[in-house]
């Protein structure tokens, strides 16, 4: 009976992302990208176009900005006051960023975006009736809304067999966005159960971390101490949890590390490295 | 329960795979067993037995996407080839992949491929028989002579190549016309004269600084992906690399410099030479092996000069220089805007020449060694082959040709009057996978299998750390039984020239499992038997293969003096990008919508100039402009990047196609078509970054597709930390790097 | 001994309560205020202050319907949320409060409403069939007056509202 | 006649009359009154058309993109709710402060409010992208144990506009009862009939007067707060957000305000539609007029009020986002929207401080017009920007909607009046009962002490209608 449910454990019902939510995460995938070595090749995307069955939308819809590129490189001129860009461009792979404290969950009037005990911010498709309030409420608009049906227009016969068969095909009508490649991650999960172990790290590897010919993007588990990503937020003092907390822990500011928007106690998942430039 | 899987849970299966990104359907060895799933989930009943329904499996071959030949692994589940991943065994991809390859697989299910062999007749091509276009094929190959028959394709090696010039002697022909557009042609001729060597190993990992004119290594180059995962250590270093870009046009690679200098077009040279004038003469760097002539040259560019010349700032190259020298070993490289100049090749010795000044060579550019297999490597394409081949054509040189692997109607210059050429040639055949502009001009059309069907080697030009042989494998069944592989069509003409020398092999699988049973122990090393070493080949992909230790001696030869064209107008530099390349991915939607890494369009073609000088003509961002040759004109939208000196003007490869299938037809324009004919005096290869143009504003601004949809949003951070940047001493202190 | 219903229609208001003012002041014996139902056009307290204080008791069930949906609203969102685990939460709690107040609000406003609505429709004696002693003109610009009495006083009560003017008398026998 | 003038209304109108002319009002409609319909129909029809392609095609149709996922259905949608305040709102206020001048005015205005609800309650569904599914947002029990998500603004929405919906029906139909008796007992036929069922046997007993007095009252005491909560889980849906320009304290003030400013806006257009067509002028005086255009104006102050002040705390906020939004609302391209917005909601309600423009219906008219443009761009400005200029500069974007929704929001308008205009032939558009309390205690106040000169009054009035009343 869910009253003494409620009862029993008032108190865990009652805890926010300060106290850490009430979650019994069993990983916390993350992703730490160093901004130094992404040439910003498009590698990862169209790797990610590959491996998630995201939908060719043409010239128009494109050109109207209904594009569906979960992982979209950005692309910063900065120097703009200087006749030429001396140190070259920013490049930015935007994708999800999976944040602890998402704000386009809270807003969904179905349920249909939540949080795994993955540390994921899932998007059930099945669910989602398609009031767009996540995008709306995403600071970083990589929600991506099925405008059209695309099935016809982006997979004409033989196209379709490309399509991986582990993951849907989306219609008209319904949100998606980059899911840090969780079939993957799932595939993996599986194989470590049945073989009664954890996963290991470096066992899961997303699509575009997996492309990236520098090695710019890497995967892994928070969760896991010896993981290359934990290796990598700890060194640049970047932690998991809201601003509050993690500014204070940020003992060297000239770290590279950072989180884009963390100022809005969102806590992604996605640390960035900042790019560095030699003045000369 | 038993292992056999009742209805109701075999929906439960399918309703869970289809509740979105939550679960992986089929992936999960906890619902589905492989007996429940070839009883019950597969679609067809009898799956092959190298199928295991449900499972995902990965197969080794080879990328051929472009000439790089990058090792991949290939995702094959139910039967059906799903994704490209690199292959680490491959010294060559390091198990990293570009988009290109990424890509492979949209080319091998893309709707528009030819699914019959098809005949000129009346006009029109129209299918037939294979048994008819070999009968045909026969007959005129019969009836040629000698150096009347040519092959024209791109670059070609492993054992297609050594097929295909057994076929030439067969014929008796020596005509192999080897077309590419993306080629450092001429800088193997400058290496071939001052190394001994025409590929060696560049070692950019190795190099604490990279002065690059012009060179897209990790773009539109000859091996992408392996300077890549070059640049990425070379970043990674103990003690960071500096990356130097010096260009007209800013490419991918110049994106990510810690300087980016605008160079004005064709200066090049002087740059070079002003720079040897300091190492040699105020740095005081040793000039043994300098010919008298070209220190005499050198001295005659002395810095003020140069950067009048040049329009580089003269503190700037000062520096540079300066750090070349405290940073070594350093490497200097030429790109294709070098290259493609009226005096390419002495450019090119120009840039080269630093190198020999500042010691790199053995250091930062090695031997690639004594390949032990000559007539495996890659016969690699140039565009003086192409010129050639214009001229035999219009001199009715030429009877019958086959065309591969390449597309020269597309990317001839008008100039070059090959289209017209064409009609010269009485028999043109093409083995083509796509419906592109040659193969349409073709008379007979052969299917070609994709590189995901086939079975082929590939040893790449530009070969890494190890040297190794790509073994390329199908990963899946024929999509349609019509098409042939490249290999098989080549071994059934020689069949019908050398039938009782190629007879025995059935197809070209046994062909190649021969000549690979027929590999020397060397190469083979420890693999007890045959069938072992096939199958471990097969395995890895890779077949490693040892060229020895050599160390390189450099000496300069003596070239022309820099010429700088003062004529009126801007430099046109038709430069291809990472993606659509020089066009022959054009047809691949994915690429298509991945926009271009620096001007951030798709699905279009457009011009790149510098804003100081659009606001002189008059020209506003997103406008429509005319940019006129001699030799003609194209019309097209105009994005205003400062990433570009004021005397350029950028046209991006890869558009403009007049067939080749629906994603790619009539989208955006070819800039190829309006370069002047004009070659390198020394090496033949068409100067294509050498033609000038005018630009004259036709049209308003209008939508482009633009990522940022043309609202001038996405430029500036607008004071946002996206994209932060610090400094190396910061790094240097906080990392230690 | 038959009673009957006794309907009086006066055109001036004032009139009328002066009539039930008398029959207030017993001036007809055997007939109290209590007997006395005063229909009219419109609402009118001061006029209808004659008739004594008739308490209404809708208020009662709008506060039921008020408390129910306060105690009601909180236990299902609550017993919602807490039987959900898997529902987003972006940092905040499984059962946060402010959301559930704004619910609450909502549903108390509704079950009070709808209680009051149909306390009314059944306290204000409303869905009956009416009785042939209505006059549209009541609906009009007229009060009448209608007195339950004996056979036995309806002359006197006659003479009553004659006395005040009345306009028209009808009657009806209560069998 | 000038002493009329002054007066809210005539206290010697005679009762009789008061029901003719509304009853009349009510009887064959004049050919004008089918042309206006048919064109309300022609437009619900476009939108119907729209909404088919939009059905069948995609939200695409709509003109939305990644960094514009709302648009012009949510700002439509903010437009009705709000239009939809002033009704109810003001006729209990008033009510509830006993201004007796509403009587003759508020039985159209929640009219207004009922079916501006019906309008705005379209338009979520509209842009829903699976609309199908609308149904998942309501809280039932599900055997897999899913529901909605309480904290999502948008089930508040749903929450609040239900129960705001039925209240103010409610409260229009109870207000109505002693009206529909009053039909009932004037016409014959299949009208008859209704008002028959819908009058619920009224018969004007004291008892039923006196509960009807309680529930009338309790129920403007459980919608005035009910309104303002309305619109203020609206504003919830952008206030709770964290987008620059959305995430603001101030909103739900502010968007009560500017409901209650359309709201006034729209019963001043419809008070002069009706005064003119049903020739009400006896009862929707000029008196009345002034104090609702007055009323109007003070609310205008109030609006803009608020407006500078969420200006004012963005501003010295120094949040860069909502800042830099700011300065782009003002400057950038939806600036012409923004002071457009400005001038039809601050400047222009000036006019109504003016006794003789507060007189002239056809000033008024346009002014009223023009006002409730201002309403609609506020609510662009209220959308459309942020999405436009959020946080990520690489999604930043123009937007100006599509064919397929204006046609939607042109065709809700069209909706809105065929609903109206059905009404005001089905039902009585004025409070009989009421404007006759208001003659009846007005008369009474006036000469309290002189009692013989009332029923002097009164009697004549009887004799009048004698035969009236009965027919």
């Amino acid at each position: 009976m869910s009253l003494d449910n409620i009862l029993n454990h008032w108190s865990d019902y009652r805890k926010g992302a300060e106290e850490g939510g009430h979650h019994e995460y069993e990983h916390r995938w993350a992703m730490a990208i160093n901004l130094d070595l992404c040439t910003g090749c498009n590698a990862c995307s169209t790797a990610c176009y590959a491996e998630n069955n995201l939908a060719v939308v043409g010239k128009e819809k494109f050109e109207s900005g209904q594009a569906m590129h979960w992982m979209r490189i950005e692309r910063y001129w900065d120097q703009q006051e200087l006749e030429h860009p001396e140190q070259g461009a920013s490049f930015l792979p935007m994708m999800c960023q999976q944040c602890g404290a998402a704000t386009c969950e809270p807003v969904c009037p179905v349920a249909a975006t939540y949080h795994t005990p993955d540390g994921l911010n899932a998007q059930v498709y099945n669910r989602c009736i398609g009031s767009r309030y996540c995008s709306n409420n995403c600071p970083f608009r990589v929600r991506y809304f099925n405008f059209y049906s695309y099935y016809e227009s982006s997979w004409p016969e033989p196209m379709e067999q490309q399509l991986n068969p582990d993951i849907t095909v989306r219609d008209k009508g319904v949100m998606e966005k980059c899911t840090f490649c969780v079939q993957r991650i799932r595939t993996v999960k599986d194989k470590a159960f049945m073989e009664d172990r954890s996963v290991k790290d470096g066992e899961v590897v997303t699509a575009c971390a997996q492309a990236c010919p520098t090695s710019a993007i890497v995967f892994g588990d928070t969760m896991d101490e010896n993981s290359m990503v934990s290796k990598l937020w700890k060194k640049h003092q970047v932690e998991r949890g809201i601003y509050q907390k993690t500014k204070y822990a940020k003992k060297d500011t000239d770290l590279r590390g950072y989180r884009i928007f963390e100022e809005l106690n969102i806590d992604p998942s996605v640390m960035y490295l900042e790019r560095v430039r030699e003045d000369i | 329960m038993s292992g056999k899987m009742n209805r109701r849970s075999f929906l439960k299966v399918m309703g869970w795979s289809g509740a979105g990104v939550a679960l992986t359907g089929c992936d999960m060895p906890t619902t589905v067993t492989l007996e429940e799933g070839k009883e019950e989930v597969m679609s067809y009943l009898m799956p092959e037995e190298y199928v295991i329904p449900g499972v995902g499996v990965w197969y080794a071959s080879t990328c051929t996407q472009c000439a790089a030949g990058c090792g991949i692994h290939g995702r094959v589940r139910e039967g059906r080839v799903l994704k490209l991943e690199g292959n680490p065994d491959s010294a060559v991809s390091n198990g990293k992949l570009c988009m290109m390859g990424q890509a492979g697989v949209q080319g091998h299910y893309n709707p528009d491929r030819i699914s019959t062999p098809m005949m000129r007749s009346g006009g029109s091509l129209t299918p037939v028989s294979w048994d008819k276009a070999l009968a045909m094929l026969e007959e005129k190959l019969g009836a040629v002579s000698g150096n009347r028959f040519a092959w024209f394709t791109g670059t070609v090696s492993g054992h297609q190549s050594a097929l295909l010039t057994n076929h030439l002697d067969a014929m008796g022909s020596t005509n192999h016309y080897a077309h590419e557009v993306v080629n450092n042609a001429v800088s193997r001729a400058v290496n071939q004269d001052m190394l001994g060597e025409a590929n060696p190993r560049l070692r950019l990992d190795k190099a604490k600084m990279i002065v690059s004119f012009g060179a897209d290594f990790m773009g539109a180059s000859q091996s992408p992906v392996q300077y890549s995962v070059q640049y990425a250590k070379f970043r990674t270093n103990k003690e960071r690399g500096l990356l130097v870009q010096i260009e007209s046009k800013m490419s991918l690679t110049g994106g990510s410099a810690d300087l980016w200098l605008a160079i004005k077009p064709g200066t090049e040279a002087v740059l070079a030479l002003g720079m040897a004038n300091l190492l040699l003469n105020k740095i005081k760097l040793s000039d043994a092996g300098i010919p008298s002539d070209v220190r005499t040259l050198i001295n005659s560019y002395d810095i003020s000069k140069v950067a009048k010349i040049t329009g580089v700032a003269g503190d700037r190259i000062q520096r540079v220089t300066q750090l070349l020298t405290e940073r070594s070993p350093s490497l200097v490289l030429a790109g294709a805007s070098v290259e493609g100049q009226t005096q390419g090749y002495a450019t090119t010795a120009a840039i080269m020449m630093l190198n020999h000044i500042l010691g790199n060579v053995g250091k930062t550019i090695e031997s690639a060694g004594d390949f032990p297999f000559p007539q495996l490597m890659a016969k690699q394409g140039g565009t003086a082959d192409l010129v050639a081949f214009a001229e035999a054509a219009k001199a009715k040189k030429l009877d019958t040709v086959i065309f591969h692997g390449s597309n020269p109607v597309y990317t001839a210059p008008e100039s070059l009057g090959l289209t017209e050429a064409m009609a010269n040639i009485g028999f043109k055949v093409a083995i083509s996978q796509f419906p592109d502009e040659t193969t349409m001009a073709a008379d007979l059309v052969l299917p070609m299998s994709s590189y995901l069907e086939d079975w082929g080697t590939q040893v790449p030009a530009d070969q890494a750390e190890s040297s190794a042989i790509q073994v390329q494998q199908p990963l899946m069944e024929k999509l349609n039984a019509e098409t042939k592989g490249f290999g098989d069509i080549l071994l059934t003409l020689l069949k019908q020239r050398k039938k009782e020398e190629y007879g025995q092999f059935e197809d070209y699988y046994a062909y190649l499992r021969n000549a690979f049973v027929a590999m020397p122990t060397s190469v083979k090393n420890d693999a007890q038997s045959n069938d072992e070493f096939w199958n471990a080949a097969l395995q890895t992909g890779v077949i490693k293969v040892d060229v020895g230790a050599k160390d390189l001696q450099s000496t300069v030869v003596s070239f022309a003096a820099p010429v700088v064209d003062d004529s009126a107008g801007l430099t046109l530099m038709p430069s291809p990008r990472l993606g659509l390349f020089d066009g022959r991915h054009a047809n691949l939607p994915w690429l298509q919508e991945a926009p271009d890494q620096i001007s951030k369009v798709v699905w279009d073609s457009w011009a790149e100039m510098h804003p100081d000088t659009a606001a002189k003509m008059g020209i506003e961002n997103l406008g429509l402009v005319k940019v006129s040759s001699v030799q003609g004109s194209v019309t097209l939208r105009v994005v205003l990047l400062k990433g570009m000196h004021a005397d350029a003007v950028a046209i991006p490869l890869g558009q403009g196609h007049e067939a080749y299938g629906r994603y790619a037809k009539g989208l955006g324009i070819n800039p190829l078509h309006i370069l002047d004919a004009a070659t390198d005096d020394k090496t033949g290869e068409l100067a294509m970054y050498s033609t000038r143009v005018t630009v004259k504003r036709v049209g308003p601004p209008d939508s482009l597709s633009i990522v940022r949809m043309g609202t001038g949003a996405g430029d500036s951070q607008v004071g946002r930390k996206l994209v932060g940047t610090v400094p190396v001493e910061q790094v240097r202190r906080t990392e230690g790097t | 001994m038959s009673k009957k219903r006794m309907m009086g229609l006066f055109g001036d208001f004032e009139e009328a309560h002066d009539a039930i003012a008398d029959i207030r002041r017993n001036e007809v014996p055997g007939l109290t205020v209590d007997d006395v139902t005063m229909t009219s056009p419109i609402e009118h307290p001061e006029v209808e202050e004659v008739l004594g204080d008739r308490p209404v008791h809708i208020q009662k069930f709008t506060l039921a319907g008020a408390i129910f949906g306060v105690v009601f609203g909180f236990i299902f969102l609550a017993a919602a949320q807490a039987s959900f685990l898997v529902q987003p939460q972006g940092g905040k709690p499984i059962i946060a409060l402010p959301s559930n107040i704004v619910l609450i609000y909502e549903m108390l406003i509704f079950f009070a409403v709808w209680m009051t609505f149909f306390a009314f429709i059944f306290l204000s004696g409303l869905l009956k069939k009416r009785s042939a002693l209505y006059s549209e003109k009541v609906s009009l610009d007229q009060v009448a007056i209608i007195v339950e009495i004996d056979d036995s006083i309806s002359e006197s009560v006659k003479g009553l509202f004659q006395k005040h003017k009345v306009l028209e008398i009808r009657e009806e026998a209560i069998r | 006649m000038t002493m009329v003038t002054e007066k809210d209304i005539n206290e010697q109108i005679a009762w009789a009359k008061i029901n003719t002319d509304v009853l009349k009002s009510m009887e064959n409609p004049r050919p004008a009154y089918w042309i206006t319909l048919a064109v309300c129909l022609a437009m619900v029809a476009c939108a119907v058309l729209a909404e088919y392609i939009q059905y069948t095609v995609g939200m695409g149709t709509a003109a939305l993109n990644n960094p514009h996922m709302w648009d012009m259905y949510i700002a439509a949608f903010v437009f009705w709710i709000g239009m939809s305040h002033s009704g109810t709102l003001l006729s209990a206020i008033l009510h509830l402060i006993h201004a007796d001048w509403r009587k003759p005015i508020y039985r159209f205005a929640e009219a207004m409010t009922t079916f501006s609800l019906l309008t705005a309650g379209i338009f979520p569904m509209i842009h829903l992208g699976r609309v199908w599914n609308l149904y998942w947002v309501l809280p039932y029990v599900s055997d897999r144990g899913i529901w909605p998500n309480f904290r999502s603004p948008l089930v508040w929405d749903a929450f609040a506009i239900t129960t705001y919906l039925t209240a103010s029906m409610l409260f229009l139909f109870v207000g109505m009862i002693p009206d529909l008796a009053i039909c009932r007992d004037n016409t014959t036929g299949w009208r008859k009939k209704l008002y028959g069922i819908l009058a619920l046997g009224w018969v004007g007993s004291d008892r039923q007067w006196r509960h009807f007095r309680k529930i009338y009252l309790l129920m403007a005491c459980f919608l005035i707060p009910l309104a303002v909560s309305v619109h203020s889980i609206v504003s919830a849906d952008f206030a709770m957000s964290i987008m620059p320009g959305w995430h603001i304290t101030s909103f739900p003030p502010y968007f009560v305000a500017g409901a209650l400013y359309s709201g006034c806006a729209a019963i001043i257009t419809l008070f002069i539609l009706l005064r003119y067509f049903f020739r009400f002028e006896d009862y929707m005086t000029l008196p009345i007029m002034e104090k609702t255009a007055k009323l109007t104006f003070a609310i205008a102050m109030v609006w803009t009020y608020l407006n500078l002040i969420e200006f004012a705390s963005v501003w010295y906020g120094h949040d860069v986002y909502n800042k830099e939004l700011l300065i782009a609302k003002a400057t950038g391209a939806y600036a012409w929207i923004f002071w457009t917005m400005l001038f039809c909601g601050s400047v222009l309600p000036f006019a109504l401080a003016f006794r003789k423009l507060r007189r002239h219906m056809p000033t008024m008219f346009v002014v009223s017009l023009f006002l409730n443009l201002g309403m609609f761009f506020e609510r662009w400005m209220i959308v459309a920007p942020t999405l436009s200029m959020s946080h990520e500069p690489h999604q930043w974007d123009i937007m100006y909607g599509s064919i397929v929704e204006w046609a939607i929001v042109f065709g809700s308008f069209g909706w809105f009046g065929m609903l109206f205009l059905i009404f005001v032939k089905v039902f009585p558009s004025v409070s009989m009962y009421e404007v006759k309390e208001m003659v009846f205690h007005r008369k009474r106040s006036a000469g309290e002490e002189d009692l013989a000169r009332m029923t002097d009054h009164a009697k004549p009035a009887t004799q009048t209608t004698g035969g009236g009343g009965g027919a």
